[in-house]
């Protein structure tokens, strides 16, 4: 049942946090705050309690699950469930929706409940992606998170140019995401479909289609269908116009959640459903996705120097990032998909703090343009230091969680693919100079305006700290992530190495 | 035992780092350079404690785990052995001094806190980069060095050329890092483990001598050392980073970072043995990059340029002294180098803050009489640099390494050894008299502020005085047995011969430069004013111009493509569905005229085709 | 013949023809509008209750079947029908002129719409066709006095009449090829050889329906209608008369094998598509709300067609699924149109400027249209997905890849124009002249049924298994 | 069945139907509009005398019968909509009423 509750407080909470606007403009923000701490607690008091080891053949994968039937038509079930890989991530929903809340203390002035409302919603959703089991309901949460970022993005965005494009941006992030998720609806069904033609028995659950032999020209489309729909959202090069525009709109929270929480659903997506459902063309499919991986490193990067905007550069480097996380998914090595688990995790961390940089220097010189930054490392107390510290952990700096992530999937992935190791490290290189250029533009340099701007308060300081901690201490003792993850990342990784025997082992591993 | 001193050792200048970094400005400059240079100073003990306690062998601890998946366990262990412990004493000693007159040398500046924070994080990786017992280990500390090298180039981080001079230090040692990294991918995958000592025991079981693997390894770790080293390909970082204060050139570009990637290729010494012509490159990289920085220096106005360069002559003589297999005589001279290019350094930086921040030659001279311990600083350092016979300890390292090359019959090698000594004698006694001898070019020159306090300008430079001499020579404990046996250790023969050629050499060279400069200096100017002389200085004075040949190789292409990428082309494509969509509306629209009998019109249409198609369609439509 | 227990099976139809009746007894003896809307409304739920009735009945009368499909197309007509009298009432309060002639036109056309959705003659369904669509000419034309709804009645008047032209010449044609008129007979006759006469009957006959269906090439009046008409006769258009006419189609398809030709079936896959694609790109940029109601709608019965293309049991269980969803989405975002332009002020606040930060005002009002444009839009949670879901089941169920990809680029295409309506109701008011609601539309019967309508949308998106097991339950008795 | 074949009241009435067809998109008063309704509802009605005839059943005459009623209702409330036309706009011409567009 705690499975049920993790997902229905932050939908409550945003309730209350709605009405409770009318007690004063205080009021939504402790609810929120209190909301995503309170899941946060349940995450971590779940993960101190369950134990993590592989699971022996007969007891189930699943920490927790739940099932009610829902559908009973279609063989539609409630079907929540808990392992490794999902409890981490939604301790990253609660601790990344708790520092949201934090970063837009000050920012969000207007129309305070409702907007604390969008944001819980969107993290109920996101909770509800990583526990959600039955593919029609892993769907529904998926669509259903777009709606409160949708309207996170267009009415609390600040735009820099005309006011239209904060909608237009909104409106193109939620076609990309939604027009995509539909192709993915259209594969689930006919994955449903084919295993109901085989064995006469409707279900959307996940255990039961994961044994589903799909006739060879078919299998090819539907693993398709679900690569594109996690493609267009983690971001992969060709569909990834829609991340620059997002983020440069929307409020800092909506940057922080959209960078730190919701590319990650895409990746979570990958590792439960498109590669096990699908390994046989998955397997196929291996070299592509890693060239995609590759160009979204390097154009990820070249584009991310070239951007005057602070958050689209940041932006940028998120697709970048998310490049790695492609090419270890598809590699098929145990130590890489577990390196894509801990790079996930750092670049929350990474990018969530450089975006509440970049909101908090919003909030100071009312300006993300950064041809009028400079010399900043002087003029603010000690945010420059933090920024340094944050640059140096998405440029991989060795003792930050980036560091580990990168370099294990480099390191897993060698085996396998030489070549595309050998071109990913190049993008370490160009990792380093738009890092360092983000370093350049804003902090040193001649300064543009004179004058002192006043230091980080408690607030901004506690968040940044916890960032910069957490990062440091996953950078250099990443073992209790790494142990809870093994059972994930081990089945993933088998289903690669041999495709002839897949589906026979696949059955009996559940 | 031996642990608390070598993990003490390295948390004195964390804790420094920490206390430092974390002060946020309620440290006043006393205070952060007496926390920033006592640490450095109590690490210096640990370590002599350390020396002291060190029995010989080596002695590993492993702290913790880092990371445990499958067969991918690298673990922060540290291992300490005779060239841990040299170089170890090398970077907390030298350091220790250099922070001392860093004191000195930054009073008055803004920002020493975060100026000290760098410093001891950099000792601190460094420290952690010799003491790895891991690859990944290593290459933390390797980064971190890296970092810190790029914090403290940039320090006066107003001046924009100073921050492109930091970015262009990290991203130049950035893509060396990456070479590096690809060897430890390949390392791992061949013999499936980072530790250090299970490396180069497991790599000659598995890889013959000469093999393509063992070659490609060697390659790709010579290529991280090369970038960290400034040796040749990769060497245009160096004088540029002389944009930071001069006790960082001193502690960085001189004593320790860029002797990482010598101390490097020596730990994997194991590797480099398997591939006998990648070491053979390395000796060939080693004397080209000597020749080149050595002609480089003998055009440059700027001493601290002069002085880079002249690191990167001394450094090619390292790799040169590795080639050949001369691993022990590498160290030697690593060790008498950071000594006296650390007191040139210092005794620049007492030369530039007396006078005001003026570092061209043309502007200084005649201060000879008024800045004596500079000037006294520069003469014995001068010396060693040069290897002056008996006298300096320059004299033992460098002869012990030309001596390993005769011994190893590497002549070429030998020649351009001996070359170089004559050029270093040349551009160093040049820098001496343009400096303090002949009439002051500026007024700042003509009435300097010498360095009065004792403590922190005096001593620093008296001691690297001492050590300079051949004190510093006898106190290298000599690491014979970790290595092995380098060439010369065997054959004799020809031993003095060598030593009178290389005496010979460096006599020669103060011989020639004394004249040119002091009878000559009328002929030297107007050769280097008309015609090919004017041309050769120039070509020596930007380096042979690697700089411009990588900005037009590849700065420039790489800024062509951003500005031409930033208008995100792929994702044009992407729109072309709202273009259409918006193209069909504007069609569609028009059809709806709001007149009823265009709609029937529409409709009767309609109809008719249908109605056509069934005709048309084959069989009746059945 | 008529027995007893034919008529019993008859009831609803009967009631509500009383009702009609009553009504305008009562309109010549005592003008009383909220009377006669008490009186109607009455009506509909009387024969609401007596359906139970109805379905018990075995023996249909004849020309008639009352069977699984009819009984569930009565129950949805008598809703929809109930509802619209509800927002009609708020709206009429500010009609000067004869208020009570709208229910009984209303009453008329519902007994119409009965009628055709138990045909099983020809001749039946002619009739009920006419007895649906004349009253509808009055309640478009309603308030005359304003050019708009004048010009939406004419339009009506004279395509819909062109369009019964065509369906009878086509049963004409197909009555002088077969001989029979019902359509069991029809089935047997045809049978034997379709040969081109017939076929060109039944085009015909898809032509008239479509037309009423506003399938693409007859779609044209649609838009213009929705945006003349008074708000209260958009809505029974949108809601009753599709409804009747798509289960009368999907009733001969389903009986009568000259409609499943492959060739036929081909015409439709194109009608189907041509018309998703057409309505989604003809509403893109469309300022005028109820011209965009007007443009989804034809969306959406492009959407609905693919049931009539894959045909068979899962078919009609789709239909009745999707069917429900299109109503209840529609009903609520008609009303809110109603709401906002009711009491009635000559002209309706049609125009997307009237509902900017709507929410900022009416937060509840604001809640049901958003909730309403989600489902149309088919977001999860909401009954819009449901049916969407149904549709692109189906397409996957017959492997029919072209009518899936329609789907899909359809919805996303209208995702344009659906967000961009719902923002605009978050949008911070400029301070502009704008139409509102009235202070207690809450509290009002409209504002009731309205929010209950909403909730239904929600509670359908998020438990819809009741909803599918009545569906199926009268699916399997086809 | 003596003498006509049933094709040629088939065809006639597809004749007549076109003509009002045309009639229909071709005519701007809506008097003549209404008018060219009713003769597309005749041919109709027509053709299914013709297919009575032809099956000599009573049903196309009752359906004959059922097509007049619905003709004669259908151009009392055209005529009723034509009169409000001409008040609002002095003109039966039918493109008078068409401001809705686009």
């Amino acid at each position: 049942m705690i499975l049920v509750w993790l997902i229905l407080i932050p939908f409550l909470g945003g309730l209350l946090c709605w009405q409770a606007e009318r007690w004063g403009e205080q009021a939504p923000r402790w609810i929120a705050l209190a909301t995503m701490l309170f899941v946060l607690v349940i995450s971590v008091l779940l993960w101190l309690g369950g134990n993590f080891s592989l699971p022996g053949n007969g007891e189930s994968q699943w920490l927790l699950e739940w099932r009610v039937d829902w559908i009973p038509r279609f063989g539609i079930e409630i079907h929540l469930a808990l392992d490794g890989l999902s409890l981490i991530l939604v301790a990253l929903t609660g601790f990344l929706g708790a520092l949201a809340v934090l970063c837009s203390w000050h920012e969000i002035a207007h129309r305070v409940g409702f907007f604390h409302l969008n944001l819980l919603f969107i993290l109920g959703g996101v909770v509800g992606v990583f526990l959600a089991l039955d593919l029609f309901l892993f769907f529904l949460f998926w669509e259903m998170m777009l709606v409160p970022m949708y309207f996170l993005i267009a009415l609390w965005g600040h735009s820099g140019s005309p006011g239209q494009t904060r909608i237009r941006a909104a409106t193109r992030f939620f076609i990309y995401t939604q027009a995509s998720g539909l192709l993915m609806l259209v594969a689930i069904l006919a994955l449903v479909f084919v295993h109901y033609s085989n064995t006469g028995e409707l279900s959307f659950s996940y255990d039961v289609l994961r044994g589903t032999d799909v006739p060879e020209p078919l299998a090819f489309w539907l693993m398709l269908g679900f690569f594109i729909a996690f493609a267009v959202k983690l971001p992969v090069v060709p569909f990834h116009g829609w991340l620059p525009d997002a983020h440069a709109q929307a409020p800092t929270a909506g940057s922080v959640d959209l960078a730190g929480i919701l590319l990650k659903t895409a990746a979570y997506g990958m590792i439960r459903f498109a590669l096990p459902l699908f390994p046989e063309q998955s397997a196929a499919f291996a070299p592509v996705a890693m060239t995609l991986g590759l160009v979204g490193i390097i154009y990820g990067a070249v584009l991310a120097c070239g951007q005057q905007d602070i958050k689209r550069l940041i932006a940028y480097t998120s697709i970048s990032h998310m490049g790695f996380v492609l090419i270890a998914l598809y590699s098929g090595s145990e130590l890489a998909i577990q390196g894509a688990i801990i790079l996930m995790v750092a670049h929350a961390f990474s990018s969530a703090g450089l975006f509440i940089l970049s909101g908090q220097l919003y909030e100071r010189i009312h300006t993300r343009d950064m041809r009028t930054m400079g010399g900043l490392w002087s003029r603010i107390p000690v945010l420059p230091g933090f920024t340094l510290c944050f640059v140096a952990a998405s440029l991989g700096m060795p003792a930050t969680a980036n560091f580990v992530g990168e370099f294990m999937v480099l390191f897993g992935t060698f085996p396998s693919a030489p070549v595309v190791v050998v071109i990913a490290s190049v993008g370490l290189v160009l990792a380093a100079i738009y890092s360092l250029l983000l370093m350049q533009r804003v902090h040193y340099g001649p300064e543009y305006r004179p004058g002192p701007l006043k230091g980080p308060d408690a607030r901004e300081y506690g968040m940044m700290l916890t960032l910069l901690v957490l990062t440091i201490a996953v950078g250099l003792y990443p073992q209790p992530l790494l142990d809870t993850t093994a059972a994930v990342a081990a089945p993933v990784a088998e289903l690669f190495t041999d495709g002839a025997d897949l589906a026979a082992r696949a059955g009996e591993v559940n | 035992m031996m642990v608390t001193p070598v993990v003490l050792s390295f948390l004195f200048p964390l804790m420094g780092t920490l206390i430092l970094a974390f002060s946020a400005g309620r440290l006043g400059p006393r205070a952060s350079s007496v926390i920033g240079v006592g640490s450095v100073g109590l690490a210096a003990l640990a370590t002599l404690w350390a020396v002291m306690g060190h029995g010989g062998g080596t002695e590993g601890v492993t702290l913790w785990t880092w990371i445990a998946v499958g067969d991918f366990q690298p673990t922060i262990g540290l291992a300490v052995d005779g060239l841990a412990l040299v170089m170890m004493s090398v970077i907390t000693g030298v350091g220790f001094l250099i922070h001392l007159f860093a004191a000195w040398y930054m009073t008055g500046e803004a920002g020493i806190t975060r100026f000290y924070a760098w410093m001891n994080l950099f000792v601190f990786s460094m420290m952690l980069l010799v003491l790895g017992d891991n690859l990944l280990l290593l290459f933390l500390g390797w980064e971190g060095v890296g970092l810190c090298s790029y914090g403290l180039i940039g320090y006066y981080y107003q001046g924009l050329d100073n921050a492109r001079a930091a970015f262009k230090a990290f991203v130049v040692t950035r893509i060396g890092d990456v070479f590096l990294a690809l060897g430890l991918f390949l390392i791992f995958m061949e013999l499936g483990t980072l530790d250090i000592a299970t490396v180069l025991a497991r790599a000659p079981e598995l890889w013959a001598e000469g093999s393509a693997t063992a070659n490609l390894a060697a390659l790709l770790v010579l290529g991280g050392a090369l970038g960290k080293s400034a040796q040749v390909p990769l060497h245009t970082w160096l004088p540029d980073a002389m944009a930071g204060p001069t006790p960082v050139s001193a502690l960085i570009h001189a004593a320790t970072m860029v002797t990482a990637g010598v101390y490097l290729i020596a730990r994997l010494n194991g590797l480099f043995l398997l591939a006998p012509d990648v070491m053979l490159l390395v000796g060939v990289i080693g004397a080209v990059s000597l020749l080149l920085a050595a002609f480089a220096a003998l055009a440059q106005t700027d001493i601290k340029r002069v002085l880079a360069y002249s690191t990167m002559s001394q450094i090619g003589y390292m790799f040169f002294a590795l080639g050949v297999g001369a691993f022990d005589a590498a160290i030697f001279h690593l060790v008498t180098h950071a000594f006296f290019k650390a007191l040139l350094f210092l005794s620049a930086g007492a030369v530039i803050i007396s006078c005001h921040h003026e570092q061209d030659m043309g502007k200084l001279g005649g201060l000879w009489r008024k800045l004596p311990v500079a000037y006294g600083g520069f003469v014995v350092g001068g010396a060693a640099l040069v290897a002056l016979p008996l006298v300096s300890a320059g004299f033992f390292s460098k002869d012990e390494i030309l001596w390993q090359a005769m011994a190893a019959e590497r002549t070429g090698l030998l020649i351009a050894g001996l070359l170089g000594a004559v050029l270093t004698g040349i551009y160093t006694v040049r820098l001496i008299l343009g400096t303090f001898h002949g009439e002051p070019g500026s007024d700042h020159a003509r009435h300097p502020e010498p360095g009065t306090s004792v403590f922190t300008h005096h001593l620093p430079l008296v001691v690297l005085a001492v050590l300079s001499t051949f004190i510093g020579a006898w106190i290298y404990p000599g690491l014979g047995g970790l290595f092995p046996e380098a060439p010369g250790d065997t054959v004799e023969t020809g031993h003095t011969l060598l030593q009178v050629l290389a005496m010979g050499a460096a006599i020669a060279g103060l011989a020639l430069a004394g004249w040119l400069f002091l009878m000559r200096r009328s002929w030297l100017d107007n050769i280097t004013d008309k015609g090919a002389g004017a041309g050769l200085w120039k070509l020596w004075h930007h380096a042979w111009g690697f700089d411009a040949l990588f900005d037009r190789a590849l700065v420039r292409p790489w800024q062509w493509s951003v500005r031409m990428l930033r208008f995100d082309f792929i994702n044009l494509f992407m729109n072309l569905p709202a273009l259409i969509a918006r193209a069909f509306n504007a069609g569609l629209v028009r059809s709806q005229n709001g007149r009823t009998r265009s709609y029937a019109v529409v409709m009767v249409f309609g109809t008719t085709v249908i109605l056509l198609a069934l005709a048309l369609a084959p069989g009746g439509g059945a | 013949m008529l027995t007893l227990e034919s008529l019993i099976s008859l009831l609803p139809l009967i009631i509500v023809a009383t009702t009609a009746v009553v009504v305008m007894l009562s309109v010549a003896w005592q003008r009383h509008h909220a009377g006669t809307a008490m009186v109607s409304a009455g009506g509909l739920v009387l024969a609401l209750l007596s359906v139970p009735l109805a379905a018990g009945a075995l023996i249909s009368p004849p020309l008639m079947t009352v069977d699984g499909l009819a009984i569930m197309g009565s129950v949805l007509v008598l809703l929809c029908a109930l509802v619209t009298v509800a927002l009609s009432h708020h709206y009429l309060t500010g009609y000067i002129g004869p208020r009570e002639e709208f229910y009984l036109l209303l009453l008329c056309a519902v007994t119409g719409a009965l009628g055709l959705v138990a045909s099983d003659h020809l001749a039946t369904l002619f009739i009920s066709l006419e007895l649906l669509s004349m009253p509808l000419y009055g309640m478009l034309a309603y308030s005359f006095r304003a050019e708009r709804s004048l010009e939406a009645g004419i339009k009506y008047l004279v395509l819909s009449a062109a369009a019964t032209a065509f369906l009878l010449f086509g049963m004409a044609l197909i009555y002088a090829r077969t001989g029979r008129m019902d359509l069991a007979g029809l089935a047997a006759g045809l049978a034997a050889s379709p040969d081109a006469w017939t076929l060109a009957g039944a085009v015909l006959m898809v032509v008239g329906l479509g037309f009423k269906l506003s399938i693409v090439p007859f779609h044209l009046w649609t838009p213009d209608v929705y945006q003349g008409g008074p708000a209260p006769a958009t809505i029974f258009l949108a809601t009753v008369s599709k409804l009747a006419v798509f289960l009368v189609l999907l009733r001969l398809v389903m009986v009568a094998p000259i409609f499943d030709s492959e060739w036929l079936r081909t015409l439709f896959t194109l009608l189907a598509l041509i018309t998703m694609l057409g309505g989604n790109l003809l509403a893109l940029f469309q300022p005028n709300l109820k011209r965009l109601l007007g443009y989804s709608s034809i969306a959406h019965f492009g959407y609905l067609l693919v049931a009539i293309v894959v045909g068979g049991q899962l078919a009609v269980e789709a239909t009745g699924v999707y069917l429900i969803t299109y109503l209840v989405t529609t009903l609520a975002a008609f009303g809110v149109v109603t709401q906002v332009s009711s009491p009635f002020g000559g002209e309706d606040a049609a125009g997307l400027h009237h509902y900017r930060g709507l929410f900022w005002r009416r937060p509840w009002l604001a809640a049901v249209m958003t909730v309403s444009f989600l489902s149309l839009a088919g977001i999860p949670l909401t009954a819009g997905f449901i049916g969407k879901f149904y549709v692109i089941a189906l397409g996957v169920a017959d492997a029919r890849w072209w009518l899936v990809g329609g789907v899909v680029a359809g919805s996303a295409i209208g995702l344009f124009y659906y967000l961009r309506v719902m923002v605009t109701l978050y949008m911070p008011e400029p301070g502009m002249r704008r139409r509102d609601a009235t202070e207690d539309w809450g509290s009002r019967v409209g504002g009731l049924t309205l929010i209950v309508v909403a909730v239904l949308i929600l509670v359908i998106g998020v438990y819809p298994a009741p909803v599918i097991d009545w569906v199926v339950g009268f699916s399997g008795v086809l | 069945m003596n003498g006509i074949p049933m094709e040629h009241g088939l065809i006639l009435a597809s004749i007549l139907f076109s003509l009002g067809l045309a009639g229909l998109m071709l005519r701007r008063s809506m008097l003549f509009v209404l008018m060219s309704l009713e003769v597309m509802l005749n041919s109709a009605a027509l053709a299914f005398v013709v297919g009575a005839t032809a099956w000599n059943q009573p049903d196309g005459q009752a359906m004959f019968l059922l097509v007049i009623t619905l003709a004669a209702a259908e151009a009392s409330v055209g005529l009723a909509l034509m009169i409000q036309l001409y008040q609002r706009y002095r003109s039966l011409d039918l493109d008078a009423a068409s401001r809705m567009r686009g």
